[in-house]
């Protein structure tokens, strides 16, 4: 771990490529890293894959990217508020994989955490469960999810360190925790605020340093 | 009084507050129910899925600005003294291990042995959000829905048709019109609007119904 | 969830029962629910099972329960600094099942989290995975393990409110957050100081009340 | 220097900071790896499993107290700036899943394939504690250990006898007399002591080894 995360955002988008996985934090419309987006769009990279909880409606976080027709593929629970991601969708022109919310949010934890998989009972019953392994305890039915992480994960923060410390404030934390600590191959940071080492205080970092490679400084 | 005038998913969200007794955790889906945290009794705990656990009412509006606390449709909320935050994986965790007693879910269909069908249909298939997660692990299943769905076709059916959200989860039932609660795989009203007919409800309710003898006429508090 | 969680150690001490299986928070020495443990041992409870991370020296927390005899049977990674246990466990005299510390945790929190087992690589070849299910991921082996979750939780924290709202400080907070989260049939903590409702602050609550049951108020 | 007076727990702690070098992540086992943190390089991030990053020096004794920070030991420490706190659950993750560069680690054997044997022998099965945890997730494993044991008997061994903690996970050797690498299953010596003989040190290892052309005079600074 080394001091002087800190990137200029010249620095930053020379960090996205055609074809990567990006692991996005964020809640519909709330919580997301939209500079970093803003600087994945400049970057020109294409034929991309986003997971996130749920798509925002247009304008916000992913669906800029989606704006763009530089969304290959989403791995997401639901895109209720996007009429444009939907039509491309029905259309055939966006690959989706929908998961469950809560699944979603546990196998980002799980990559990072060094789990493999899991079982939930989420969903059984409901036809998801079809072409998963099944396993029963204390009489119920579980089925098998497994972990997911990525090439390029992106963290909202309310403020961060040199570190790359991070702290959260309401619930504009959301997945962000999970998207940060997700063992994504690199895992950058777009904080409201950069304070100095020691600022944040020991007790409220939420989000230790270790798990961040990059702090996006504007 | 009238409540004809009334926008029927007011009505929905007051009587959703009603079934709600102080001390219940409860999470409320997007939508209807999410309307119902403007009304709720005090010391009704209300959980929404993007990490919070204590939502208060919408902010009047003009009135202040609230910049860091959302449910989950992202609507605005003022959190009640000892609210907390926490991640979304502690939220469904919550959820998951039981630590919920209620949630209110919209449907697009819900049959009379409590099984619910709100995430896809033929022809439009958004996502199942965290619906699925929040009927497998909160313990009471409340859908709040309007009776019919736009075009008039029941919504409360015999046998769901739909793919399924959870399998006999749902354990009572609250429309624009009635209040059914489900015993034994069987639709029984509780409480029934007075200006629509015994006749008229069993025609926009596609499964059959017992008439509880206590069966209230259904008003809320304004 | 309801306000007036909070209790007196005479009310605290009808809680223990023969024969219960207590989960334990605390790291060895520190960070044990020592007052609750006390009212445990007054309540002369026996033929108890322990669960917590790495068993203390005599004189701490479970270890006070293994003095006065009361515990048949425990579930450890390690009793390396409490020779009593040790002779009790080698004259088979007390049952003892180990298992990793870092999979205990995630056994507890698993628990808490509605995940029925998981699968991990820690311990794999060295005879541990004997008996238990074995799965490959990514051409690696993991090994199942199912969550873990008892009778009575008992938890060590700085803060709490009368809604069961917690608060941890510094490395004293270790197995406390997944004790208290973990699902027991019973949660009780043990705090340091209670404040009013709202007093520890919404951002600063790590543990939110509705996963305890009851506060001892000395 | 003569260090035939030293401490050699404090010698081979002293050894293990120098093989640390600023940036590094490590966690260190209890025992003598613990004592590291005293003499590790500025820059170094020391993690305990008991939930902290950022472990500086022991306190001075009687200058302050330190009530509220220990390492996995126990002991009272002060943590450096920037350090956090957090929960065993997310301690073991950040190990598992390879955020941890480096762990030193005690032995009671440890064989030349880099096998670990550090939690049962015939006899003493006091629990594996983390040790399993830590091997399996932790990039780079480093064995600290004395010698030999109480009794006399080598402790690096052509196989280890004990049950294993980690399968081929070790890739250095740290004692107070000498350090090993291990190179493709195979010890390589890289340092040794003025003060024992290759003869002696042949004689206390009962795995074979080769000596690197760039063997150096094993010291440590004070």
């Amino acid at each position: 771990m080394r001091l002087g995360k800190l990137y200029s955002p010249d620095e930053i988008v020379r960090d996205f490529h055609d074809g990567q996985t990006l692991v996005l934090g964020g809640f519909g419309r709330y919580g997301n890293p939209e500079n970093l987006i803003d600087l994945c769009i400049e970057s020109k990279a294409r034929h991309l894959t986003v997971i996130k909880l749920n798509i925002s409606e247009p304008g916000y976080g992913e669906a800029k990217l989606i704006s763009e027709g530089v969304v290959d593929k989403i791995i997401t629970s639901h895109m209720n508020y996007n009429k444009e991601a939907m039509s491309l969708y029905e259309a055939g022109k966006l690959e989706v994989e929908f998961c469950p919310m809560g699944t979603i949010a546990e196998r980002l934890r799980a990559g990072g955490a060094g789990i493999a998989a899991f079982y939930v009972q989420t969903g059984m019953g409901t036809g998801i469960e079809k072409g998963k392994d099944i396993k029963e305890f204390d009489g119920k039915k579980y089925m098998m999810e497994t972990a997911l992480t990525g090439d390029v994960a992106l963290v909202r923060s309310r403020v961060a360190d040199p570190l790359g410390n991070l702290a959260y404030h309401g619930t504009n934390e959301n997945s962000n925790p999970l998207v940060a600590m997700n063992n994504s191959t690199l895992t950058i940071a777009d904080p409201d605020m950069i304070l100095e080492i020691d600022e944040i205080g020991i007790d409220k970092i939420a989000t230790p340093g270790v798990y961040l490679d990059k702090i996006l400084e504007m | 009084m009238d409540f004809s005038q009334m926008d029927p998913r007011e009505f929905i969200a007051r009587k959703i507050a009603e079934y709600l007794p102080p001390g219940t955790v409860v999470n409320l889906g997007v939508g209807i129910p999410t309307r119902a945290s403007d009304y709720t009794k005090e010391g009704v705990w209300v959980q929404a899925e993007n990490g919070i656990l204590g939502i208060g009412p919408h902010p009047e509006p003009g009135i202040r600005r609230v910049e860091s606390y959302r449910n989950a449709s992202g609507e605005a909320v003022i959190p009640v003294r000892g609210a907390c935050t926490f991640d979304v994986e502690l939220s469904f965790g919550m959820m998951r291990s039981g630590r919920v007693d209620t949630t209110v879910l919209g449907a697009l269909q819900v049959a009379q042995n409590g099984d619910l069908a709100n995430w896809t249909m033929p022809g439009r298939s958004p996502g199942m959000g965290g619906a699925m997660d929040i009927v497998s692990g909160v313990k009471r299943v409340i859908v709040a829905t309007r009776h019919c769905n736009k075009d008039g076709v029941p919504k409360i059916v015999k046998e769901c048709t739909y793919p399924l959200t959870g399998i006999r989860v749902v354990s009572l039932i609250i429309t624009e019109y009635c209040v059914f609660d489900i015993v034994d795989e069987h639709l029984v009203l509780l409480e029934k609007r007075e200006d629509i007919s015994l006749e008229k409800l069993k025609e926009i309710t596609d499964a059959p119904f017992d008439v509880s003898p206590d069966c209230k006429t259904m008003t809320v508090e304004v």
